[in-house]
């Protein structure tokens, strides 16, 4: 029996399915939202799903320079990967995995999914391509280090009565942030917080950061050689990485269990990613135009950085 | 006394070093490092030393009482690093003659192809 | 960092540091107390009667070692018996050091070292820079003509001193125990013997006299007896390096590493020495004609 | 069992890949601006992509110039199954005012099967959104063909005479769109 | 033959074995071969045999060379001592040496005089083994020169391979820095404590601290560190491993850096056991630290493939450091295993480097390209050891990483010091660097496109490939199973060199037998990752996905399976058109022949004539997509862009000449001597 709820907690709710359905809502809200921003009606709340399943259907042509089993591979490994980093963020108070969740290892495991693509891009063996994951490379440099801040700056403002070994556990941050209120409440983890703001979107390649897929500068960058099934697993690698930020956002900042009553609480954590994904993706897609990038590299290292230091020295200080 | 030999060593590494260090010529770097190596044999045996002591040798008939010996673990150390100093100047001499072939000058500023 | 200008002054400096630290300790050291003042033992009594040492005021491994000398090793040479009995292990290990530099200047001065491989192994990535000029190291033919000298001086000399030179050696090795010397002293004053050679017979000589590949074989097969007598050790079921002391009293299987060493010193420096005059062959016009064949 | 499904989805997410052989830009403006907001064509799903592999709807423009004859079919050969191929604007359709000129290499038709035909020297908005999706249901049915013959595109039965005069003539500037695609029950 | 012998026996194989080569090496190739295999073989295996009594038993093998017992609290005969501290380095030195023999059987076979090749690497791994094993203090320097002796010889053993001699002379000359302080340091001891025996220094040293003993330790930390080719001499390391055979390399960078780590524990842990104190700990941590954070963007931009995979194994020698320099029980651990996955997941790497050299000919990464296809397997063993490196998570590198980062932020949090956080973002920066070049490094010579001139490269020999496999399994397995290796042989080595009275007690006390008694209980507490219940979390997932892939859409066919339907159903290999409206016409294609082909219209297809479907070309915005390879130099243009006058800089200072290398080590020489002066 107890197989039988792992299994549903892994397939259905904070799982699988969830996160798919969460990230296409996502996905289609972002859309429509920035649609709306411009003056615009905008593609249906479905629209996600729709791509999804056209690419599906799409004969799947795998070029003759490729190497076959990378580049049909990488896509679905890339994606269950992701899937079990969604496992490890505990949502409304459903830990799906009982993994002892860490930030650390989500932080490599989101890593991994971003080499997945690469892989699958390097092994398509086309020049655009190779720029693509030059450039998806120079992103993930520039956002980790913020990224790194702010979980040393979270795991620094619990850290005080944690048992000595899990240090950065996610559940030790929900335990602390249920007796003493959101992390975010607390002035010294603002800071932080619009650091985390930041990272997400150039983590999930959003509009102003996605110099990796930059379809007017080097034909949709990594996926220039990927068409039907893999590319639509791709795509839903993104919709999902984006439900998955937010969330992360969510449980590291704004706590987990709001009431107690499961139906409220999931309620709530869905309202509150789409508010984070508002602000972290929509807004900034709406309002710039995409960056350069040494410019992506430029701001996270300087703009970001500094907000997350100053989260870091404020928690430090014991502010 | 022995401060005397102490300094003397300690110099001697110090100016081995600056012989490494600003020599151009490699040869002259070997030269350094053989200062260097000298410096330490010659710390080496003299922290064994002991003013009045004889070489520790039961020679027959040449031993009256009240003598004593000078440290021979010292003394036996200096021997593997007066070997070990010989085996590294052979080997480096071997390099200098196959890089004067090589490279066709033994200026070590034109030496520097692994840079970077 | 690197240019001239700013690094001197740092150089000086650190250069500096060294030497007043390295001072300043050797004061201390010089202060301390030395490391064997044998005082606590009287040598003489030591000379007659082997056994009348105690142990218990020694401050150091040495006073212990010189107390213990007479009893435990067949050696009079305090030096010898540390070197070749208390921590033999080490002199193994020193006359590895030796194989090792011999083996590895053999590599690298070979002179079959083949472009082939070189075209095998591939260029290293900045090719970018112009190919190295690889001139055959040997000095060009035209500027050896020019020193054509009579060695005649110098041949006496070494014919003379030539005898005497190599029994000096020898005596060196084999009296190691008795009077100061050892394995590796006198070695390397028997491989003088071969600098002898080459000054008055020039490299021809060399290569009539000594033969490089028996040398380096048979220095080879000294080492393999030295650590054999070592193994011996564990073979009687003790531990390696033991030294067993003959009933004579007079011998010890330390004597026979000692000869083993002193025949590897000495085969393995002139076989150094025969291979760097290979590799310069900077030899003199008299002998000449025969190498053009 | 999502086959139904991915059929209808064809029609709901299009995307158009845009090939200018050789046009002079007039066409090019019209059809970027119909992803603007006034006219948003991004509300039936259409989305504009870098590469010809992701491309469902494949947008020629221009008299297909000598010069773009050579890369014209290879980026045409790149593009996966079920796709559809549209001309935009008079030029690819009959040249334009270019017509007989030696530096042009004819009209579309000689190298692909034109699906839909938006016509006009530089078509309406209004224009391009309908041949547009005209071309998106187009794109639903060559999906389901396609399902029947084992996932391959169906293979046309030797043209028929009859299939060609039954063309009919271009149509003027506002959105009269023709389907060309004639409906063919493959033999294969 | 009891176990007691088992430590100087494997020791001794090795340099037996070396002078049978020497002795036997010209007369034929099997029987060099077999003596080799065998005296690679031995070692391992009494390793192995050892780690019952050592590692779990917690016994300390205390064996007095010549049975020159201590007399009274002298000992005058020299010592092996085997604690789990050593054994676990003897083992990782094992593991290496027994690989690398393998490796060089076919990777060798085309270079000429062989012999003298197995004699000094037979007689390095000798050295590098008794180096870890001894337990005297002078046996120590006198088996790293052996050590250095052998790898500079090594290192210049290609003569004619470009960069040999220079490399192999900056190693020795600057290396005798190294060896210099080390002997200085000996005989500072050795007139303060008058003995040589480590466990009999560590007994003595606490009541004899004073300058000299200070000044020792700042001679013999620099001397080690020399040796572990740690911040100023990291220079050395790159040149040298750059020219090394591969084989060389794997041994240079695998193990030769772990003995100097393993100087480095012995000494703050064992002799002078000042780890706790604030300075010592700040010193290490400090050298760590930096070297990594250098090593990892000096690796960022090289155009060699193995200089490369040097400065990385320079700044991975950083992460131990660093994580050795803590102090904490967790830290040391971290160190400790990160320093067994370094040497494996580092010797994959460099082996796949002479693969891909012994195939192609050549290491450039801005030349080579698209390997992939031609070598599939050397390509499969890199992407593992590439993951492993860069710490992704199912592979051994993520759990020690993890761990270090754990440690130096714990530290930081226990002392309030911010240095261990500043530690602990480079650290983690630095890992992003590190997966960053080594996705370069997968780009420019695996994936991508291949250059005609490697067009008939071929796959190397099976024999090449065994040692690889055997690396690539050890990473995985050490990757998938951390808590029993943290239980069976980190968690044991941890203790023991924690516990130094076990060390002075196991030799000193009564012999062989005393046995440091039941570990200090070994409380290390990790947060929980379980690697093994991860993987059948990504098994349930994956099948749900492949359920629905596999429902959801046609299948997909290969391009070969296409083609065949293609011309089974009458059409030919051109692209296919449906509907074609006018079929039958012949085209009258334009005059001009080369500029574009003519196409001619026959049946329902248009054929350009003899020319390839480019429908599984890849997409060149039209043009035929002629070699246009992205890789080497300009990949990361944006990061190098920002940070051009910071790799300016180390362009600058690292100018390849002798004695700028030989004045930053005197620098270094003279700084950690003023920090010992004044803060020790």
């Amino acid at each position: 029996m107890q197989i039988l709820i792992q299994l549903f907690h892994i397939l259905v709710f904070p799982g699988l399915l969830f996160d798919v359905a969460m990230g296409v809502l996502l996905m289609g809200l972002n859309n429509k939202l920035v649609a709306r921003m411009q003056n615009r009606v905008g593609p249906p709340i479905l629209q996600p799903w729709y791509d999804f399943l056209k690419c599906c259907g799409k004969e799947t042509i795998i070029p003759a320079r490729a190497k076959r089993a990378v580049f049909l591979g990488s896509p679905y490994l890339g994606f269950v990967l992701l899937i079990s980093v969604s496992m490890f963020i505990p949502f409304a108070g459903f830990i799906p995995v009982t993994m002892g969740s860490d930030l650390v290892v989500i932080l490599y495991l989101l890593t991994f999914v971003s080499v997945c693509e690469i892989l699958g891009a390097a092994s398509s063996g086309s020049p655009f391509a190779g720029v693509g994951l030059s450039r998806e490379m120079v992103a993930m440099i520039s956002y980790e280090l913020p990224f790194v801040l702010v979980i040393l700056t979270v795991a620094r403002a619990v850290g005080a009565d944690q048992p000595s070994g899990a240090v950065f556990s996610l559940e030790g941050i929900l335990a602390y942030q249920e007796m003493n209120g959101p992390l975010l409440f607390s002035p010294a983890a603002i800071p932080a917080a619009i650091a985390m703001l930041f990272v997400i979107p150039c983590e999930t390649g959003m509009h102003p950061f996605d110099i990796a897929e930059a379809e007017t500068e080097i034909c949709e960058g990594m996926l220039a050689e990927y068409s039907g099934t893999p590319l639509a697993m791709y795509r839903l690698t993104h919709m999902v990485k984006v439900y998955t930020m937010s969330s992360l956002f969510v449980a590291m900042f704004l706590g987990n269990r709001f009431t107690g009553i499961v139906p409220v609480d999931i309620l709530i954590g869905i309202l509150l990613c789409i508010a984070v994904m508002f602000i972290s993706a929509a807004l900034p897609h709406a309002v710039c135009a995409r960056l350069k990038v040494e410019q992506v590299f430029h701001f996270y290292w300087t703009v970001v950085t500094g907000f997350a230091l100053a989260g870091l020295l404020l928690v430090w200080a014991g502010v | 006394m022995i401060l005397v030999n102490y300094a003397a060593s300690f110099f001697l590494i110090a100016l081995g070093l600056y012989c490494m260090a600003v020599k151009k010529n490699l040869i002259k770097i070997l030269i350094g490092m053989g200062l260097c190596d000298y410096g330490t044999n010659l710390l080496v045996v003299s922290v064994g030393f002991n003013p009045g002591g004889t070489a520790p040798i039961f020679t027959a008939g040449e031993i009256h009482p009240g003598m004593f010996f000078v440290d021979p673990v010292p003394q036996a150390l200096t021997l593997t690093s007066i070997v070990i100093g010989a085996c590294t100047t052979a080997m480096v001499l071997g390099l200098i003659i196959r890089i004067k072939a090589k490279y066709g000058t033994l200026d070590s500023t034109e030496i520097r192809r692994l840079r970077g | 960092m690197n240019d001239s200008r700013a690094s001197k002054p740092v150089l000086a400096v650190s250069l500096l540091l060294i030497l007043c630290i390295g001072l300043a300790a050797a004061i201390r050291m010089a202060g301390s107390a030395p490391t064997y003042d044998g005082r606590s033992t009287d040598v003489s009594v030591l000379q007659q009667d082997a056994h009348a040492y105690d142990d218990s005021g020694a401050d150091g491994v040495a006073a212990v070692m010189v107390n213990e000398n007479n009893e435990k090793t067949a050696a009079d040479n305090v030096v010898y018996s540390v070197v070749f009995n208390y921590r033999g292990y080490d002199t193994l290990g020193e006359s590895f050091i030796l194989i090792g530099a011999i083996a590895g200047t053999t590599a690298i001065l070979r002179k079959k070292g083949n472009k082939a491989s070189a075209a095998i192994v591939g260029t290293r990535g900045d090719a970018g820079q112009e190919p190295l000029k690889v001139v055959s190291y040997r000095t060009d033919q035209k500027s050896r003509t020019k020193y054509r000298r009579k060695p005649v001086i110098v041949k006496c000399a070494a014919d003379f001193l030539l005898p005497f030179a190599t029994v000096y050696g020898w005596y060196i090795i084999l009296h190691g125990a008795m009077s100061p010397g050892g394995g590796f002293q006198g070695g390397v004053l028997a491989a003088g013997t071969v600098l002898l050679v080459y000054l008055a017979y020039g490299l021809t000589g060399i290569r009539k006299v000594f033969h490089s590949h028996f040398l380096h074989y048979s220095e080879t097969a000294a080492e393999i007896v030295y650590v054999c007598i070592g193994l011996a050790g564990i073979a009687a079921g003790l531990h390696f390096c033991f030294n067993f002391v003959f009933p004579a009293g007079r011998e010890e299987s330390a004597m026979l590493m000692n000869d083993a060493v002193g025949y590897h010193v000495m085969a393995g420096i002139s076989c150094l020495l025969i291979m760097m005059l290979e590799a310069l062959d900077t030899d003199d016009g008299s002998s000449r004609e025969e190498k053009k064949s | 069992m999502f086959q139904k499904w991915i059929d209808k989805s064809m029609r709901k997410s299009p995307w158009i890949y845009h090939i200018n052989a050789g046009s002079c830009n007039g066409c090019d403006i019209e059809l970027v601006s119909v992803l603007t907001p006034r006219y948003d064509a991004e509300r039936f799903g259409f989305h504009l992509t870098g590469t010809p592999r992701q491309a469902d709807i494949v947008v020629v423009s221009g008299p297909i110039t000598m010069q773009s004859v050579d890369r014209l079919i290879r980026t045409l050969a790149q593009v996966p199954e079920p796709k559809c191929v549209v001309s935009l604007g008079s030029c690819p359709r009959s040249g334009n005012v270019f017509k007989g000129s030696f530096a042009i290499a004819g009209p579309l038709e000689k190298y692909t099967h034109v699906d839909v035909s938006v016509g006009g020297c530089t078509p309406k908005p209004e224009a391009i959104v309908a041949g547009l999706a005209k071309a998106a249901e187009i794109l639903e049915e060559k999906r389901r063909e396609m399902r029947k013959h084992g996932g391959m595109a169906p293979s046309p039965a030797v043209a028929a005479a009859v299939e060609h005069e039954e063309r009919a003539e271009f149509g003027t500037g506002d959105a009269t769109a023709v389907r060309q695609g004639a409906e063919q029950e493959a033999d294969a | 033959m009891n176990m007691e012998h088992y430590p100087i026996l494997a020791i001794i194989s090795l340099f037996l074995g070396a002078f049978l080569v020497a002795l036997f090496g010209r007369l034929n190739k099997v029987l060099r071969n077999l003596i080799v295999a065998a005296a690679v073989t031995i070692p391992l295996c009494l390793m192995i045999a050892l780690i019952a009594p050592v590692m779990i038993g917690g016994q300390v093998i205390g064996y007095w060379m010549g049975n020159w017992a201590p007399v009274g609290p002298w000992a005058i005969g020299i010592g092996l001592e085997v604690d789990a501290l050593s054994l676990f380095f003897g083992l990782v030195v094992t593991i290496a040496v027994f690989v690398s023999g393998l490796y060089s059987f076919t990777y060798m076979n085309r270079d000429d005089s062989l012999e003298n090749y197995y004699t000094l690497f037979l007689m390095l791994s000798g050295s590098l083994l008794g180096l870890v094993l001894t337990g005297d203090l002078f046996n120590i320097f006198v088996m790293i020169e052996i050590m250095t002796m052998t790898a500079v010889a090594l290192t210049a053993f290609r003569v004619d391979y470009e960069g040999a001699l220079e490399g192999a002379l900056k190693y020795m000359v600057v290396g005798s820095i190294g060896s210099t302080s080390v002997l200085v340091g000996i005989a500072m001891l050795y007139s303060q404590l008058h003995t040589l025996n480590m466990a009999q220094i560590a007994a003595a040293l606490p009541d004899h601290q004073n300058l000299v003993t200070v000044g020792a330790f700042a001679f013999l930390f620099l001397g080690f560190s020399t040796k572990a080719f740690l911040f100023p001499f990291h220079p050395l390391a790159a040149d040298a491993h750059a020219v090394a055979p591969a084989s060389i390399s794997l041994m240079i960078s695998g193990v030769i850096t772990k003995c100097g780590v393993y100087g480095i524990i012995r000494l703050a842990y064992i002799l002078y056991q000042n780890i706790n104190e604030p300075a010592v700990s700040i010193l290490i941590t400090g050298f760590g630290a930096v070297s990594c954070f250098i090593c990892v963007t000096m690796a960022f931009n090289q155009h060699d493939f193995k200089r490369l995979l040097a400065f990385h194994s320079i700044s991975q020698v950083g992460y131990v450091i660093t994580a050795v320099g803590l102090g904490t029980a967790l830290g040391l651990s971290a160190g400790l295993y990160h320093a067994m996955n370094h040497t494996l997941f580092k010797g994959l790497l460099f082996l796949c480097a002479g693969a891909v050299q012994y195939a192609t000919g050549s290491l450039d990464l801005g030349r080579l390209g698209g390997l992939a296809k031609k070598m599939p397997k050397t390509c499969a063993l890199f992407l593992i050891g590439a993951a492993s490196i860069s710490g992704l998570p199912p592979f051994n590198g993520f759990f020690s990483k993890w761990m270090i980062y754990q440690a130096s932020f714990e530290k930081g949090l226990d002392t309030g010091n911010f240095f261990y956080i500043v530690v602990c973002v480079v650290c983690l920066l630095s890992s992003v660097l590190t997966l960053a070049s080594f996705v370069k490094v997968a780009q420019s010579v695996f994936f991508g496109q291949l250059q005609p001139q490697f067009e008939n490269t071929k796959e190397v020999p099976l024999t090449m490939r065994i040692p690889m496999w055997i690396l690539a399994v050890l990473c995985i397995l050490t990757g998938v199973l951390p808590w029993e290796v943290l239980q069976k042989l980190v968690g044991p080595a941890a203790a023991a060199a924690l516990n130094a009275a076990g060390y002075i007690q196991g030799m000193l006390g009564s012999g062989a037998a005393a046995g440091a008694g039941a570990q200090a209980a070994f409380s290390m507490e990790i947060g929980f990752w379980g690697p093994v219940s991860w993987l059948c979390l990504l098994l349930i997932v994956s099948c749900a996905v492949c359920l629905v892939a596999v429902l959801g859409t046609a299948e997909q066919k290969s391009p070969e399976e296409r083609h065949e339907m293609d011309r089974r159903a009458g059409r030919t290999a051109a692209f296919t058109r449906d509907g074609f409206a006018d079929a039958g016409r012949i085209l009258k294609p334009a005059e001009k022949e080369g500029h574009y082909r003519n196409p001619v219209l026959s049946g329902t297809t248009l054929t350009f004539t003899g020319e390839k479907d480019p429908k599984y070309e890849n997409f060149f915005s039209g043009e035929e997509s002629e070699y246009s390879q992205v890789g080497g130099g300009d990949l990361f243009w944006g990061f190098k862009t920002n940070w051009r006058h910071y790799f300016q800089g180390m362009r600058r200072w690292h100018s390849g000449v002798i004695n700028d290398y030989t004045r930053y080590g005197i620098v270094a020489l003279a700084f950690v001597l003023l920090y010992a002066c004044l803060f020790l």
